[in-house]
C-alpha cells in the first residue's frame, strides 16, 4: 500500500511546528511527520476542518491560560508560610463570580457560533459544486469496493479521482457498520448495511492519499486501508480507459466472492460491473424500507439490461470467519 | 407537622399506625424512585417502538394488519377495574384492617389481572398463528413484543407479588411491614395502569389510526 | 447422558488452556497465563482463607454485613482487584502497539480485541463504578449524620450484584472468550451473525448485573440524602461531596435504564432471533448507538461528579479555608447533571444525520463547559486566602486542575462535528477520555483514599511514599497519553493492534515509557499501603480528625463504631464540625444516650449474588437448567426474606455511652496538633484548628478547650 | 418496625373513608369515559389523520393525569411536593430521551434512504 508522500504539505503549519521537533535520549520525535493526516490537507474539506481545529483551540486558550498563570501564583502566595493574608472565612465575591460565569458564557457563544457555521458548511452531504463525480462505495470485510456508475468501471481498495472535480461518495455496507475516512481529503462518515450515507470532497492536488475504515470490525481491521489516487483530469480519463481495457468484469458471482472476510493485498480493477449493483446491495438488506418509501422501483433496476443479466446478489448474510488465518 | 397529615401520597396510616406512617415516608419515596426508573425504561422502549413501527416493517405486516382493537379495549377495561379493586382493598386495610375484606378485593384484583395477561397471551397466539407475525418477523414486531411483553411481565410479577402478600396478610395480619408492602404493590399496580394507557394509545390506537 | 443438556455449549476446548495446547503461540501463552493467574489467584485465596481460618469471619463479619461502611470497603476491594487486571491489560496493549511496528507484535488480533474490550468494560463498570460507589457508601452517611443508608439490605444486594458481574468477567478469562466489540459493543458486529459464541454474552450479562446494582444504589443514596439528614442539615448545608453524591445518584437512577434496554434488545437479537439491531429485516443499529450513549454520556459524569466532590473536600481542607462559591458549585453540579442527559449524540456525529442535529448537540455539549469551568475556577479561588499544605491529596488536586482543563479543551474540540469527523475513533479520542478519567476520576479516588484512609482504618498512610507515587503517576500519565493526542491527529485509529507507519513509533515508545512510570507509581502505592500497615502504631490517628476536617465524619472516632453517631448530631451551619472546633464546642458529651437499633447481618444478599452469578453463567453458556434454577432461587431468597421478622438488634444505651465517653475523654485529654506537625506521629487525630492558630496560645496545649 | 400502637379496633373515620372512596369512583368513571372516547375515535372513525393522532395523544395525557390524581393520589398539597417534583423531573428526562431518540432516528432515516 502506498503511503502518502509528505512533500508539499501545508507549509505554514509545518513551519510553525517544526521548531517543536524534540530529541530526547534515544528517540527523535518527528513532530513534522504528519503521516498522511488532516494536518496536511489536500482539499478544502480537510483544510476547513484543520483551520476550525485551530480556531477552537485558540479560543479555548482564553480560559486555559489564566489557570496556568494564576495557579502557580496562588500556590506561591498562599502556601503555608507564604505572603498572602489568611482569610479562612472568605467565600464569595460578586465581581469574581460574574467573571467566572460570564467569561465561559461569552466564550461558549463565540465557540457555538463558530461551530454552527462550520457544521453547516461542512455537512458531508453538501455538494461542493455542480456536476460531481459520483462514486459508490461498498464497505466489505476488510476492503472497500468502489463503483463508478458514470465511467462503468469498478475497483477494489483503490479510489482513483480527478483533481479539482467535486466528488460525491455514496456509501453503504455489505457487512457490519464501518467508518470511512480519507484524512487529507475529508473526515469520517459511517457506512451501514441497507442504508446510504454521503461524503462530498474535492482534491486540490494530485498524489496518493491513504484512506481507511476506523470502526473496529474484526480481525482484519488493522489493515483495512486503501489508496486514494488523485490524478489530473486527463490522467483520470486515461486511467478509466486503461481500466476498461485491462480489468475483468464484476458480476453477481464476482460480488458474492467478495463477501467472505478477507484482506486485499493489491488493488483490483474491474472493466465493468453490473449496473445497479449498489442499489441491489442495499436492497438486499432493506427491501421493506424501499417499498414503504415509494422506492419500489429503484433507479438501478431501470438501467438493468435484462432480468437475467444480474440475478439478485446472494444473501449478504455471511458469518464472519473468525480464524486467525482469515486476517492474514 | 401533625401526625395525621399525609406525609406521602397514597394512604394515610396515621390513625391506626403512627410508627408505620413515619416509616412509610422513606420506604414509599424509595419505591416512587424505583417506579420512575422503571418508567424511563418503558419510555425508551416506547421511543424504540415509535421508530421501528414506521421504519422497521421490512417484509413483515404493518401495525394495522395485526392489531385487534376489541381485544385491546377489553384488556384496558380489565386493567382499569383491577386498579379500582386494588384501591378498595387499600381502603379496607386503612379504615378497618379487615383481613377478609382485603383478601376478597385482592382476589378480585388478581383475577382481573390474570384475565388481562391471559388475553394478551391469546393476542400473541393469534398474531403468531393467524397473521404470521412472530417477533422474529421484523423490527417492528420485535419492538412490539418487547414493549407489550415487558408490561405483561410486570403485570405477571405483580400477580405473584399479590399472592405472596395474600399469604402474608393471612399469616402476619396487618403488621407495619405488611402494610408498607401492600402500599408499594398498590403503587406498582396503579403505575402499570398508567403505562398501559401509553400502550393502548401509542401502540394500538396509533397503529390502527395511521 | 446428553452433554449439551447439562453443560450447554461448554466444551473442553472452551477452557483457555486448550488454545495453548492446540495452537501454541505467544498470544495463546499470555491468554493461558492470564487464565492461570486467575485460577491460581482464586486458589491462593481459598488456601489462605482456610489456613488462617478466615472463612468464618469473612462470612460473618463481611459478606453478610449490611453496614454501609463495610459495604463501601468491599466495593473498593472489588475495584482494586479488577484494577490490577485491567492495568495489566493496558500495559499489554501499549507494549503490543509498540512491538507491532516491525512485525505483527506478540498478540493476535483477536486477543487484542478481547483486551481492549475487557479493559474498557472492567475499568468503567468494575473499577471506576465500584470505586466511587464504595466511597460514596462510606462517606456520605457520615457526612449527613446518619446511622446508615435508607435501605441497608438493598445496599448489600447492590454490592453482591456488582460482585457477581465482576466474577463473571473473571470467569471469562478461564472459560471461553470475551467479546471483541469494545466496551460499547456496537451491533451488528456484536450480533449473533458476526460474533457467534459466548463473548458478547459475557459482556451483556456482566454489564447488566453491574447496571442493576448501580440503579439500586442510586435509588438508595437519593432516598438516604433526601430523608435521613440529621436535624438541622438543610440541603444547602450539606457538604459538597454529599451534593455530588446526590446528583450522581440521580444520574444512576435515570441513566441505567437505556443501557438495560439496549442490552436486553441485543440479547433478544442474539438469543431469540429478534431484529432490533440486525442488518436487514427492519433492524436498526443506529438505535443501539442512540440507546447506548443515552446511558454512556451520563455515565462519564457519574464517574466524574463524585470525584468533583472529593476535590471540593480536599481543596477546602488543605487550604484550611471555606470553599469559595459553595452555592455556585452546587448549582454548577446540578447543571452538569441535567445537561448530561442532553448531549449524547456527540458520540456519533459521524452517523450521517443532518448538520443542524449535529450542530445543536455540539453546542449543547459545549455548554457543559460553563458549569465545569465555574467549578474549576471556584477551586482555584478557594485557595486564595488560604494556608495551603502540599499534602499528597493536594498534589493530586493541583495536578487535576492543570491536566483536567486540557482534557476538557480536547473534549470541546471533539464537540465540534467538523473536528470530530477527523479524530473520532482515533487515539485522540482515547487520549481525551483517559485525560478526563485518570487525572480526574482515578486520581480523585486516589486522593480520596489518602484523605479518608485514616477515617476508615484509624491510621494515616505513609506520606513520603504517597508523594513518591504521585511523582510517578503524574508525569507517567502525561507521557503515556499526551503522545496519543498527536498520534490520533496523525490518524492512528483506536482498537488497532498494529500499524505499519514508522512515524508513529517514537510516540508509541514515549507512551510505553509513560505506562511504565504509571506501573512504577502503582507499585509504590502498594508499597505505601504495606509500609503503612506495618507502621500503623506510629501512624495511628484514632481520635478521628487528622487533617483538621470540616464535615461531620471527622467528629467521630476512627474507625467509626457500627452505629456511626452515638447521638444524632444537630447542625446549624455549613462545615459544622469545623465551626464547632472554632467555637470550642467540639467533643462535648451529649445530654443523654438512647438505645440504637441496627439491622442484623443476613445471608440474603450474598445468596442473591451467588445465584445471580450462576444465572448469568447459565445464560452465557446456554445451560438452561442452571439459568432457570438460579433464577427461581434468587426470587425464593427474596420471598423467604420477606417472611423474616426478627431483622434488627438493639445496642443498649449503656454500651454506646461507655464507648463514646471513652472516645470523648481521650479526645479532650489529647493536645491538639498544629498543621506543622500534621505528618508526624504527634498527629493522633486531634486537630488544633488552623483558624485559631496564634490566636490563643493556651489552646494549643489542648487542655483549655477540653474544660467545656 | 415491628412494634406498633395497640389499636386493635381502629377508629373508623367514616367521612374520611367516604371521601377517599368517592375519589376512586371518580377516577374510575373519568378513566372509563376517556378510554371509551379514545377507542371511539378510532373504532368509529370520528377523526382521521393528524387530528386523530393529536386527539388520542391528548386523551392519553389527560387519562394519565387522572390516574395519577385519583389512583396514585398525587396532588399539589405541600406534603406531596417531593413526589410531584420527582415525577416532573422524570417527565423532563423522559421527554428529552423520547423526543431526542425519535428526532434522531427520524432524521437519520430520512437522510439514509436514497
Ligand atoms: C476508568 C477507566 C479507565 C482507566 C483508569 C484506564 C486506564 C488505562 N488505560 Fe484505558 N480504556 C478505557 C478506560 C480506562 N482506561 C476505556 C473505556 C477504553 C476503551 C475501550 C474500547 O475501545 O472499547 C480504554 C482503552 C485503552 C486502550 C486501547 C486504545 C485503543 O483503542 O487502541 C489503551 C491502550 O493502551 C489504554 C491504556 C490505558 C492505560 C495505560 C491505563 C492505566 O495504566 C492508567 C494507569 C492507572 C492509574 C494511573 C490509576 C492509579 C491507581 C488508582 C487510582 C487506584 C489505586 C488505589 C489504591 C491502591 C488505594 N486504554
Ligand atoms: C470522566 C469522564 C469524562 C468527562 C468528564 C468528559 C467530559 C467531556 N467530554 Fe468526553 N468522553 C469520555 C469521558 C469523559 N468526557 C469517554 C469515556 C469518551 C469515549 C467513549 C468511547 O467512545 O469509548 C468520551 C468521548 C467524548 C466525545 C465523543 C468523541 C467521539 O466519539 O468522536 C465528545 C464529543 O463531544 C466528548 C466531549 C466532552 C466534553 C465537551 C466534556 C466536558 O464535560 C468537558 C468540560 C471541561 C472543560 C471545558 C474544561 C474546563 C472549563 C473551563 C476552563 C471553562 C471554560 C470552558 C468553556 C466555556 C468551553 N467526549
Ligand atoms: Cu443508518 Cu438508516
Ligand atoms: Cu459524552
Amino acid at each position: 500500500m502506498a503511503r502518502n508522500s509528505r512533500k508539499g504539505g501545508s507549509v505554514t503549519l509545518r513551519g510553525r511546528a517544526g521548531w517543536l521537533a524534540v530529541a530526547i535520549p534515544g528517540i527523535a520525535l518527528p513532530i513534522t511527520a504528519y503521516a498522511g493526516s488532516f494536518l496536511e490537507p489536500a482539499g478544502p474539506v480537510a483544510a476547513g476542518q484543520l483551520s476550525h481545529f485551530g480556531v477552537i483551540s485558540g479560543l479555548m486558550l482564553i480560559v486555559i491560560v489564566p489557570m496556568f498563570v494564576a495557579l502557580p501564583i496562588v500556590l506561591w502566595r498562599y502556601r503555608r508560610g507564604g505572603a498572602g493574608a489568611y482569610r479562612p472565612d472568605w467565600e464569595f465575591n460578586w465581581g469574581l463570580e460574574l467573571l467566572i460565569w460570564g467569561v465561559p458564557v461569552a466564550l461558549v457563544v463565540a465557540l457555538g457560533t463558530a461551530l454552527w457555521r462550520q457544521t453547516i458548511t461542512g455537512d458531508p452531504y453538501r455538494a461542493l459544486g455542480p456536476d460531481p463525480l459520483v462514486v459508490e462505495v461498498v464497505a466489505l470485510d476488510w476492503k472497500f469496493l468502489f463503483l463508478y456508475p458514470e465511467q462503468g468501471v469498478a475497483t477494489l481498495d483503490l479510489l482513483a479521482l480527478p483533481e479539482g472535480r467535486p466528488v460525491t461518495l455514496k456509501l453503504t455496507s455489505g457487512t457490519v457498520m464501518q467508518s470511512f475516512i480519507i484524512p487529507q481529503l475529508a473526515g469520517q462518515i459511517y457506512a451501514m448495511a441497507g442504508m446510504q450515507t454521503q461524503l462530498n470532497l474535492v482534491a486540490d492536488r494530485t498524489g496518493d492519499f491513504t484512506g481507511r475504515n476506523t470502526q473496529y470490525n474484526g480481525l482484519g481491521f488493522a489493515t483495512q486501508s486503501f489508496t486514494t489516487r488523485v490524478m489530473s483530469p486527463d490522467a483520470f480519463e486515461g486511467w478509466v480507459a486503461a481500466t476498461k481495457a485491462q480489468g475483468t468484469a464484476l458480476d453477481a458471482a464476482g460480488y458474492a466472492k467478495l463477501l467472505p472476510s478477507s484482506v486485499v493485498n493489491a488493488p483490483v480493477l474491474y472493466s465493468q460491473f453490473t449496473p445497479g449493483l449498489f442499489d441491489q446491495v442495499m436492497a438486499g438488506f432493506a427491501p421493506g424500507m424501499f417499498q414503504h418509501h415509494g422506492h419500489a422501483a429503484m433507479p438501478g433496476h431501470a438501467a438493468m439490461p435484462g432480468p437475467a443479466a444480474m440475478p439478485a446478489p446472494p444473501a449478504p448474510h455471511q458469518g464472519h470467519d473468525h480464524t486467525p488465518e482469515a486476517a492474514q | 407537622m401533625s401526625l395525621s397529615e399525609r406525609l406521602h401520597p397514597g394512604l394515610n396510616l396515621a390513625g391506626t399506625d403512627p410508627e408505620g406512617h413515619e416509616a412509610a415516608e422513606e420506604t414509599l419515596f424509595g419505591f416512587w424512585i424505583f417506579l420512575m426508573s422503571d418508567l424511563v425504561l418503558f419510555a425508551v422502549l416506547f421511543a424504540t417502538y415509535a421508530a421501528m413501527s414506521v421504519q422497521g416493517i421490512a417484509e413483515g405486516p404493518r401495525p394495522a394488519e395485526v392489531f385487534d382493537l376489541t381485544a385491546a379495549f377489553v384488556e384496558t377495561l380489565l386493567l382499569l377495574f383491577s386498579s379500582f379493586a386494588f384501591g378498595l382493598a387499600m381502603l379496607e386495610m386503612k379504615y378497618r384492617e379487615n383481613r377478609r375484606g382485603v383478601l376478597v378485593w385482592l382476589l378480585i384484583t388478581g383475577v382481573l389481572g390474570a384475565a388481562f395477561v391471559g388475553m394478551e397471551l391469546h393476542d400473541y397466539y393469534v398474531m403468531i398463528t393467524e397473521h404470521a407475525a412472530p417477533p422474529q418477523a421484523s423490527g417492528f414486531l420485535s419492538a412490539y413484543y418487547l414493549l407489550t411483553g415487558t408490561h405483561a411481565l410486570h403485570v405477571s410479577s405483580g400477580l405473584v407479588w399479590m399472592v405472596i402478600m395474600a399469604v402474608q396478610v393471612a399469616v402476619f395480619g396487618f403488621s407495619t411491614p405488611v402494610k408498607l408492602r401492600l402500599m408499594r404493590l398498590a403503587l406498582f399496580w396503579h403505575m402499570l395502569d398508567v403505562v398501559w394507557i401509553g400502550i393502548f394509545t401509542f401502540v394500538y390506537l396509533y397503529g390502527v389510526a395511521s | 447422558m446428553n452433554w449439551e443438556l447439562i453443560f450447554g455449549q461448554i466444551k473442553w476446548t472452551s477452557f483457555v488452556f486448550a488454545g495453548m495446547i492446540e495452537n501454541p503461540s505467544l498470544s495463546e501463552a499470555i491468554a493461558s497465563g492470564a487464565g492461570s493467574i486467575a485460577v491460581l489467584g482464586a486458589l491462593a485465596t481459598v488456601i489462605l482463607l482456610t489456613v488462617k481460618g478466615w472463612w468464618v469471619p469473612l462470612w460473618r463479619d463481611w459478606l453478610t454485613s449490611v453496614d454501609h461502611k463495610k459495604v463501601g470497603i468491599m466495593y473498593i476491594a472489588i475495584a482494586l482487584v479488577m484494577f490490577a487486571r485491567a492495568v495489566i491489560e493496558a500495559a499489554l496493549m501499549r507494549a503490543q502497539q509498540l512491538a507491532a511496528t516491525e512485525g505483527a507484535g506478540f498478540l493476535s488480533a483477536d486477543h487484542f480485541g478481547q483486551l481492549f474490550s475487557t479493559h474498557g468494560t472492567i475499568m468503567i463498570f468494575f473499577v471506576a463504578m465500584p470505586f466511587i460507589t464504595g466511597l460514596m457508601n462510606y462517606v456520605m452517611p457520615l457526612q449527613i449524620g446518619a446511622r446508615d443508608v435508607s435501605f441497608p439490605l438493598l445496599n448489600a444486594i447492590s454490592l453482591m450484584l456488582t460482585m457477581a458481574g465482576a466474577i463473571l468477567i473473571m470467569v471469562s478469562l478461564v472459560v471461553g472468550q470475551f467479546s471483541t466489540g469494545g466496551w460499547s459493543a456496537y451491533p451488528p458486529f456484536t450480533g449473533i451473525e458476526f460474533s457467534p459464541g459466548e463473548g458478547v454474552d459475557y459482556w451483556i450479562w456482566a454489564v447488566s448485573l453491574g447496571s442493576i446494582g448501580s440503579t439500586l444504589t442510586g435509588l438508595n443514596f437519593a432516598v438516604t440524602i433526601y430523608k435521613k439528614r440529621c436535624p438541622g442539615m438543610s440541603l444547602f448545608r450539606m457538604p459538597l461531596f454529599t451534593w455530588t453524591t446526590l446528583c450522581t445518584s440521580i444520574l444512576m437512577i435515570f441513566a441505567m435504564a437505556p443501557l438495560t434496554a439496549a442490552t436486553i434488545m441485543l440479547a433478544l437479537d442474539r438469543y431469540a432471533g429478534f431484529h432490533f439491531f440486525t442488518n436487514g429485516d427492519g433492524g436498526n443499529m443506529m438505535n443501539y448507538a442512540n440507546l447506548f450513549w443515552l446511558f454512556g454520556h451520563p455515565e462519564v459524569y457519574i464517574l466524574i461528579l463524585p470525584a468533583f466532590g472529593v476535590w471540593s473536600e480536599v481543596v477546602a481542607t488543605f487550604s484550611a479555608k471555606r470553599i469559595y462559591g459553595y452555592t455556585s458549585l452546587v448549582y454548577a453540579t446540578m447543571c452538569i447533571a441535567v445537561l448530561s442527559f442532553a448531549v449524547w449524540l456527540h458520540h456519533f456525529f459521524t452517523m450521517g444525520q443532518s448538520a443542524n442535529v449535529n450542530a445543536i448537540f455540539g453546542i449543547a455539549t459545549m455548554i457543559i463547559g460553563v458549569p465545569t469551568g465555574v467549578k474549576v475556577y471556584d477551586w482555584l479561588l478557594t485557595m486564595v486566602g488560604g494556608r495551603i499544605r502540599f499534602s499528597t491529596p493536594m498534589l493530586y488536586h493541583i495536578n487535576f486542575l492543570l491536566t483536567f482543563i486540557l482534557g476538557g479543551m480536547t473534549g470541546v474540540l471533539l464537540a465540534n462535528p467538523g473536528v470530530d469527523f477527523q479524530v473520532h475513533n482515533t487515539l485522540f479520542l482515547v487520549a481525551h477520555f483517559h485525560n478526563m478519567i485518570i487525572p480526574g476520576v482515578l486520581f480523585g479516588m486516589f486522593a480520596a483514599v489518602q484523605f479518608w484512609f485514616p477515617k476508615v482504618f484509624g491510621f494515616r498512610l505513609h506520606e513520603g511514599l504517597g508523594r513518591a507515587s504521585f511523582w510517578c503517576f503524574a508525569p507517567g500519565f502525561l507521557l503515556a497519553f499526551f503522545p496519543l493526542y498527536w498520534l490520533g491527529m496523525m490518524g492512528a485509529t483506536r482498537r488497532t493492534y498494529m500499524w505499519s507507519n514508522p512515524d508513529y513509533v517514537p510516540w508509541l515508545a514515549l507512551a510505553m515509557l509513560g505506562a511504565g512510570l504509571i506501573l512504577a507509581g502503582f507499585a509504590l502505592m502498594v508499597t505505601q499501603i504495606v509500609v503503612s500497615v506495618r507502621q500503623r502504631a506510629q501512624l495511628a490517628a484514632p481520635l478521628g480528625d487528622p487533617w483538621d476536617g470540616r464535615a461531620l465524619e471527622w467528629s467521630i472516632p476512627s474507625p467509626p463504631p457500627s452505629w456511626n453517631f452515638a447521638v444524632l448530631p444537630q447542625v446549624s451551619s455549613q462545615d459544622p464540625f469545623y465551626e464547632a472546633k472554632k467555637a470550642g464546642i467540639a467533643y462535648r458529651s451529649p445530654a443523654a444516650y438512647e438505645d440504637i437499633e441496627v439491622p442484623r447481618n443476613t445471608a440474603t444478599a450474598p445468596l442473591i449474588g451467588l445465584f445471580a452469578c450462576a444465572w448469568a453463567f447459565g445464560l452465557v453458556w446456554h445451560i438452561w437448567w442452571l439459568a432457570i434454577v438460579s433464577f427461581v432461587l434468587i426470587w425464593a431468597v427474596v420471598i423467604a426474606r420477606s417472611f423474616a421478622t426478627d431483622t434488627e438488634e438493639t445496642i443498649p444505651a449503656a454500651t454506646v455511652k461507655a464507648l463514646n465517653e471513652a472516645f470523648l475523654a481521650a479526645a479532650r485529654a489529647t493536645p491538639g496538633v498544629t498543621r506543622d506537625r500534621e505528618m508526624t506521629s504527634d498527629n493522633k487525630g486531634r486537630a488544633h484548628p488552623e483558624a485559631l492558630e496564634g490566636r490563643a496560645g493556651t489552646l494549643a496545649s489542648g487542655t483549655a478547650v477540653e474544660a467545656l | 418496625m415491628s412494634r406498633r400502637i395497640a389499636a386493635d379496633t381502629p377508629t373508623v373515620d367514616h367521612a374520611e373513608e367516604g371521601r377517599e372512596r368517592r375519589s376512586y369512583v371518580i377516577g374510575l368513571v373519568l378513566a372509563l369515559v376517556l378510554t371509551t372516547g379514545a377507542f371511539a375515535v378510532v373504532g368509529l372513525n370520528l377523526l382521521s389523520g393528524a387530528a386523530a393522532l393529536a386527539a388520542l395523544g391528548l386523551l392519553a395525557l389527560i387519562q394519565a393525569v387522572v390516574h395519577l390524581r385519583y389512583f396514585l393520589h398525587i396532588d399539589l398539597e405541600r406534603s406531596h411536593r417531593d413526589d410531584l417534583l420527582l415525577i416532573l423531573f422524570t417527565v423532563l428526562i423522559l421527554i428529552i430521551m423520547v423526543s431526542g431518540t425519535i428526532w434522531i432516528l427520524y432524521d437519520q432515516h430520512i437522510r439514509m434512504m436514497p
